[in-house]
């Protein structure tokens, strides 16, 4: 049951990016992006990642897309002619992508077993957490139901010096575009 | 516990210093008081003058002392890298005596004659700030105790030779000049660090006392690993003292002042080269195929070059060319393994070629200013013009003839012996290997042809009719004395510099050779020379002089026998016809049989085609075209698209990815 | 658990967003393919937290944070360009060049 | 010694007192700026608080440098060690440098917005986190930052069409070269479970690498090769450089590569020392394409800021060659050779301020010509600095160089060192010119240059003064930057137990 919602949602996101590189209309593009970043989430909370699932929606389908739908709309670049390049670009991102794919081909016969054995090598593995003693998070994660506490004690804990980094970098996101932004200083 | 003082010899570093010291002086005095040409003078050749007298203590100093190795005064720790030590410190052994004896001392002389030279020049604190910084860089070149430090002063000359030459940078062939002696430097360069890549991974050291040390032992004799290394040292050495096929850029660095090309293009820099082949003396012994090598080259340069010099007009050109063939005199000797005869003929060569220099000098000087009070506009160093000076710079006659007798190899003049020793030398490694017997033979034809052209170099200049122009004789004069005096003592060297090392026959005892003898005990192990005795010596002797004497007659009748046009009128090539109308029969024998093939080989063959198109053209303009034209193919990828940048970026990636994953 | 299907959707949402960079003139939709690219890369990071512990999914809050400031401080260099050319369409955006 | 604990939020803070105070001065300085922000004194006023700044920041890196910490544990999150800390002092130089020059820069080109100063003093903050993290997620956060406030930067001339269009193209490039870095920092995440680097490499140790493990660190290749410059991820680098304004130019060419170069060298050394061979052949292939594409483009310019532009991926040519070596004396010769190139640099973009107007773009090898008989000095340092980038011995450019080429013999590998020496000869070909127009050329009828600040001055003197003095008396910086660097593990020992 889950595979199959997995895969229905997955190939829903494989449209809707594809749509949303393809489509003349940046509007119409962005839009699709959305559609991929809602197909995520659905994603993300197969994954017991429910708390991730409902960032997804807020900051990225929420706040950042709606900043891009609206300086597309302030420019005003709805009625321009099409951006998508000629058909030889059409050829190289074609290749590209088949060319990418290829050589990330193999990460899709990855199972947490293979994962665990590949560090011990050759060791035949039954319950993969087990070897990784070093993250004691990892047991918590298996329970869905505490999930947020876990999840905000390590952020404040273990990643603290990030997270504070983090705050630089909305600074200078607020003084940049600030900067950038205003017609006179 | 009582040290032994080693008297003055501590002091080496001022050596350096007081240059150094003249170089801020005078550099600072450039940009703040370009006026005050007193103090510059009194400075510039004030800390020369110094330098020469510590350098004269020292080597009195050393004589006195048995040292084993050389005597090292280590200022400072320079590179220390894990376990490689690099020290900042000098050297100073029999050969770096003898080296800093002549870098400060004709130094000296060149810096006082520049003193009258220059003395109309805006650029006066400029020039010599810049001669007193080669003085520094030369002396370290020469001092250093390391490969690496050596390489320093080895560079160091490099850029000062390479601004001088561009000095008088109005003109653009003289920046060009200056660009071309500086690129085809770096070549040799290239292989100078090679060579001290592989030394360093093979034995572990860059400190030449312990280079000569370790490599017999630490060593194969003859083993790729040794040849490799003096192939490439040799490589360096073909750069900087301008031998086939790198010569190209000496001929051009004239276009810079000529106390210049007396001081850096003749007596010091240019023989840098040779330098480093007799110290490091042991590896060239150990490697007899790069030995046989670099005799063969220098061979080659000394015949090559003395054609080319037949036959130019410019009478610093033919110096030039003279220069080239010289130097390649001193590659036959180390190449020989006769070092101490390369390094004698380095001193004399140092003596009578910056003689010749300075002495070219004072007769552009003159004829600069004659034709500046007449506002003509001739070419001040076309010999064409010249003509009959003999009777207006009678002192400057005397010495060049001199310094022209010493170079021709007529004896009792310096050049005789340094010369006739370096021939001995090739005829007698000639019992082990045939080839030299062709080198030797290549030297000796070279000498016919030094003689040749500088007696015609000499009548051109000195002798026959004045061509310069009845209004300008007026003003034709000698010198002032600053400028002829360091003439008259480089002349008293030219003619008694043999006295340095006089053989047995005249019964010398071989000064300079014991003098040396510690610096080249270790090569002997590798290469015995034994040397020609008895009649065969002076077989060799009697031969080598009538051949100058030959050159010298012929030079002299050969140039007298018709006149001369002036360089204005001069026909843009000389026909051979002209030749034919002579009255004298045996020259006409001698242009018909001998000089016109070898003019006609010069001028038209090897001048203009090898010198002037293809290695001018081909290798230096070629290469450097080549290159330029790929930058622009790079730089039309650069089109400002981004489309495009993003797609470089994805080759990138798909490369990276695709060789990560194997 | 769905680890490899996972990755491997990751990976080919990853290559439409470099696919979509070689397709677009227009440097917010541009931009928006590179948005595409970051949310490959949280799903990858999202899948891997299942087998190695919740570092994976901090990492993703991480991404948005940088995702949100990226965003803020390029559209506001978008609209700088704008100002000067009228033309987001990269085409015309090339005074650079040589 | 003293031990502390990273974990902990106190021990955090000691380690990091460098970016916390300069983080704080950014603070104030962005204080001071709500009131004051409009004239040219407001602006002088923030660039004196950023180099208060700068100067504090440095006194508390000199007390951690002598206080001699030690992590408890595994370095959490960011290093203790004297490699951080000589990175850190080299972005601090940087710094600092940039905000001297741009004192009068912003005054005479109207960039009259405080917040100039403020971004470059968290630009630098992010730089000390990328080269100090030994954390996958610091190294990521500290490159962003340092990212972000260098988009800004390099657009902060908004009057200029070439200011906006280096933005856009840096900005694009640039994300999209963080996409794939992440990418990699999450396939590695993948592999081994952790993103600590020293964890990392313990994970890795113990087997082949495994595929994921492999495209992680070749996505971290991509994502650091655009950092630093490198062919073929340099597109950007060029016109960037070119369209900057010219302290910010300057700050790029300097800061933002020494960052790159330096957190790429630990990634490397501690965390994939294992999978040496895995990642040799493409440093050493990205190392030869960027010094010859580099040096052989050079040639063609015309513009000293372009050449200039192409010369610094030359440079990040002989940088991943020192690196290529996986040995502890290469991390050595890589600072070192940072240093040199550091303060070269700064000095070379420096003059060139005080030569252009209006970005700079314009000036040219006939712009330049007889500088040497207008402006003795500024030649001379000018000159001084082409020969140290060229590696002229007697600069401390010839001492970097000389240190990478030991470094590369020591691993008995010659290839590397041979095609080094040789594109070094090639950029002999555009570094020289430079000096022969000042001194060699008649001077051309443009007008004459602009006076110098005294704070521009004081940059350029004691950039070339250090540059020569270092030249011919390395020891001490020679001797800092081979011990910082013996900390990392260093993938390879040195091959030659050398006798003296």
């Amino acid at each position: 049951m889950t595979a199959a919602v997995f895969y229905l949602l997955g190939a829903s996101a494989i449209a809707s990016a594809l749509l949303c590189i393809t489509r003349k209309n940046p509007v119409s593009s962005a839009l699709w992006l959305v559609s991929t970043m809602f197909a995520l989430a659905g994603i993300y909370v197969l994954l017991h990642a429910q708390f991730i699932a409902v960032f997804q929606v807020l900051v990225y389908a929420g706040a950042v897309m709606v900043l891009f739908l609206f300086v597309i709309m302030l420019l005003n670049l709805g009625r321009e002619a099409s951006d998508v390049r000629g058909k030889p670009a059409w050829a190289l991102a074609a290749a590209v992508m088949v060319i990418l794919g290829a050589q990330f081909f193999a990460v899709w016969h990855y199972t947490p077993a293979q994962m665990a054995s590949e560090q011990h090598s050759g060791a035949a593995v039954a319950d993969p957490l087990a070897f990784f003693p070093n993250n004691a998070l990892a047991a918590e994660a298996a329970r869905p139901d505490d999930a947020f506490g876990a999840l905000s004690a390590s952020l404040f804990q273990n990643y603290l010096v990030p997270f504070e980094i983090t705050s630089v970098l909305l600074l200078v996101a607020a003084i940049g575009a600030v900067v950038l932004a205003k017609r006179r200083i | 516990m009582p040290q032994h003082s080693y008297g003055a010899i501590p002091w080496i570093g001022l050596t350096v210093l007081l240059p150094l010291l003249g170089f801020l002086v005078n550099g600072t005095l450039a940009l703040v008081r370009p006026q005050a040409k007193r103090v510059v003078s009194l400075v510039g050749t004030g800390v020369l003058l110094a330098s020469f007298i510590v350098a004269v203590l020292v080597v009195l100093q050393l004589r006195q002392e048995t040292l084993i190795g050389p005597y090292t005064v280590t200022f400072w720790h320079w590179i220390v890298v894990d376990t490689l030590q690099i020290d900042f410190a000098f050297a100073l052994d029999h050969l770096s005596a003898v080296m800093l004896l002549v870098v400060t001392g004709v130094g000296f002389l060149i810096h006082v004659f520049s003193v009258g030279y220059m003395r109309e020049d805006p650029g006066y604190a400029r020039f010599f700030a810049y001669l007193n910084l080669f003085i520094v860089f030369m002396l370290l070149l020469v001092l250093g105790s390391t490969v690496p430090l050596m390489f320093v002063g080895w560079e160091g000359v490099g850029l000062c030779s390479y601004l001088l030459i561009g000095f008088w940078y109005e003109e653009k062939a003289n920046a060009d000049a200056g660009k071309k002696a500086f690129i085809v430097n770096r070549i040799g360069d290239f292989g100078v660090l090679l060579a001290m890549f592989i030394l360093w991974t093979s034995i572990h050291t860059l400190n030449f006392a312990v280079i000569a040390e370790r490599a017999p032992t630490m060593l194969e004799a003859g083993g790729p690993v040794v040849t490799m290394v003096t192939l490439f040292l040799f490589l360096g050495c073909v750069g900087k003292s301008a031998q086939i096929p790198l010569y190209v850029w000496l001929p051009d660095a004239m276009a810079g002042p000529t106390p210049v090309s007396a001081l850096i293009h003749a007596a010091t820099m240019v023989t840098a080269g040779v330098y480093l082949v007799a110290r490091t003396n042991v590896l060239f012994a150990m490697a007899p195929l790069s030995s046989t090598l670099v005799a063969g080259i220098g061979a080659l340069t000394a015949l090559f070059a003395a054609t080319i010099g037949l036959r130019q007009y410019d009478i610093k050109k033919v110096l030039a060319y003279s220069t080239v063939s010289q130097l390649g005199y001193m590659f036959i000797g180390v190449g020989t393994g006769a070092y101490v005869a390369g390094v004698f003929h380095l001193v004399t060569h140092a003596f009578f070629k910056a003689l010749l220099f300075l002495g070219s000098g004072s007769v552009i000087h003159a004829m600069h200013q004659a034709y500046h009070a007449t506002h003509a506009h001739e070419d001040a160093q076309d010999m064409r013009n010249m003509g009959g000076l003999h009777r207006y710079m009678p002192w400057t006659f005397a010495l060049m003839t001199i310094a022209t007798l010493a170079i021709a190899g007529v004896p009792p003049f310096s050049g005789f012996f340094s010369k006739d020793e370096i021939l001995a030398a090739a005829f007698a490694r000639g019992a082990e290997h045939p080839v030299f017997y062709l080198f030797w033979g290549m030297g000796l034809v070279g000498a016919l042809l030094t003689a040749y052209y500088m007696a015609r170099l000499l009548t051109m200049t000195f002798l026959g009719d004045n061509r310069t122009g009845t209004a300008e004789q007026e003003h034709l004069h000698e010198a002032p004395w600053v400028m002829t005096a360091p003439l008259v003592v480089l002349g008293a060297l030219s003619l008694a510099g043999g006295i340095l090392n006089l053989p047995a026959f005249v019964g010398g005892h071989h000064a300079l050779e014991t003098w040396l003898d510690p610096v080249f005990e270790p090569a002997k192990k590798f290469s015995q020379l034994v040397m020609p005795h008895g009649s065969t010596e002076l077989l060799l002797i009697g031969g080598a002089v009538v051949i100058a004497v030959i050159g010298l007659v012929a030079g002299i009748r050969g140039t007298l026998v018709r006149p001369i046009v002036v360089a204005k009128n001069a026909p843009a090539e000389m026909g051979f016809a002209r030749v034919l109308f002579n009255k004298y029969y045996i020259d006409e024998l001698y242009q018909f049989l001998i000089v016109s093939p070898i003019v006609g080989l010069s001028r038209l063959v090897l001048w203009k085609g090898v010198d002037q198109s293809v290695v001018d053209g081909f290798f230096v303009n070629g290469s450097a075209a080549l290159m330029r034209g790929l930058g622009w193919l790079g730089s039309r990828l650069q089109t400002g698209q981004v489309g495009v940048y993003v797609i470089l970026f994805l080759v990138g990636v798909v490369w990276i990815l695709g060789s990560v994953l194997r | 658990m769905l680890l490899g299907p996972a990755l491997a959707l990751s990976a080919i949402l990853f290559s439409i967003g470099v696919a979509g960079v070689l397709l677009r003139r227009n440097a917010i939709v541009l931009f928006m393919c590179i948005e595409l690219m970051l949310n490959a890369v949280n799903l990858s990071f999202v899948a891997l937290a299942q087998v190695h512990g919740l570092g994976g999914q901090i990492m993703v809050f991480f991404v948005m944070t940088v995702a949100a400031a990226e965003a803020a401080v390029g559209l506001a260099i978008i609209l700088a360009i704008f100002r000067h050319t009228q033309s987001v369409d990269l085409q015309n955006i090339n005074v650079l060049q040589g | 010694m003293q031990t502390i604990d990273l974990a902990t939020a106190g021990g955090a803070t000691l380690a990091l007192l460098p970016e916390v105070v300069l983080t704080g001065a950014a603070l104030v300085v962005l204080l001071v700026l709500s009131w004051r922000h409009t004239t040219a004194e407001d602006s002088r006023l923030a660039g004196y608080l950023s180099l208060g700044g700068v100067g504090l920041s440095a006194v508390a890196l000199a007390y951690l440098w002598t206080a001699d910490l030690q992590p408890l544990g595994l370095a959490h999150m960011i290093a203790v060690d004297t490699f951080r800390y000589a990175a850190v002092a080299i972005i601090l130089i940087a710094t600092a440098a940039t905000i001297l020059l741009s004192l009068q820069y912003v005054e005479r080109e109207r960039l009259l917005a405080p917040e100039y100063y403020c971004l470059i003093l968290l630009a630098a903050t992010g730089m000390m986190y990328l080269a100090g993290a030994t954390d996958l997620i610091v190294s990521f956060l500290g490159l962003e930052v340092m990212s972000v406030a260098v988009y800004v930067l390099v657009g902060f001339n908004r009057g200029s069409v070439f200011s906006a269009e280096a933005a856009l193209k840096y900005f694009l490039i640039g994300a999209f070269a963080s996409a794939f870095l992440l990418y990699g920092i999450a396939l590695i995440y993948g592999a081994t479970g952790t993103t600590n680097i020293m964890e990392i490499g313990a994970r890795l140790g113990q087997g082949n690498i495994p595929v994921l493990g492999a495209l992680g660190l070749g996505l971290l290749l991509i994502g650091f090769g655009f950092k630093v410059a490198a062919v073929p991820f340099h597109m950007w680098a060029p016109d960037v450089y070119d369209g900057a304004p010219t302290p910010i130019t300057g700050f790029m060419a300097t800061g933002v590569k020494a960052a790159g170069v330096i957190a790429l060298t630990r990634i490397l050394f501690d965390g994939f020392s294992h999978s040496i061979d895995l990642w040799q052949p493409v440093v050493a292939a990205l190392a030869i394409a960027s010094m010859v594409l580099g040096n052989l483009v050079a040639l063609s310019q015309r513009s000293l800021k372009r050449m200039l532009a192409y010369s610094s991926i030359a440079h990040a040519g002989y940088l991943l060659t020192a690196i290529w070596t996986g040995s502890s004396l290469g991390a050595g010769a890589t600072l070192l050779y940072i240093l040199a190139y550091v303060l070269t640099t700064l000095a070379t973009f420096g003059i060139l301020a005080a030569l252009g107007r209006g970005g700079e773009r314009d000036v040219t090898l006939d712009t330049i010509a007889g500088l040497g008989a207008r402006r003795p000095w500024l030649a001379f340092a000018l000159s001084a600095c082409m020969l140290s980038l060229l590696g002229f011995p007697g600069t401390l450019g010839f001492i970097g160089k000389w240190t990478i080429l030991m470094a590369i013999v020591n691993q008995a590998h010659a290839a590397l060192g041979i095609i080094l020496v040789l594109t070094s000869l090639v950029s002999a070909g555009y570094y020289l010119p430079v000096i022969m127009s000042m001194y060699m050329k008649p001077a051309s009828a443009t007008s004459p240059e602009g006076k110098m600040s005294g704070a521009g001055i004081a940059v350029i003197v004691v950039t070339v003064g250090l540059l020569l003095v270092f030249g011919f008396w390395p020891g001490p910086v020679l001797g800092i930057a081979t011990n910082s660097a013996r900390v990392l593990s260093g993938a390879v020992p040195s091959v030659n137990a050398l006798v003296r």
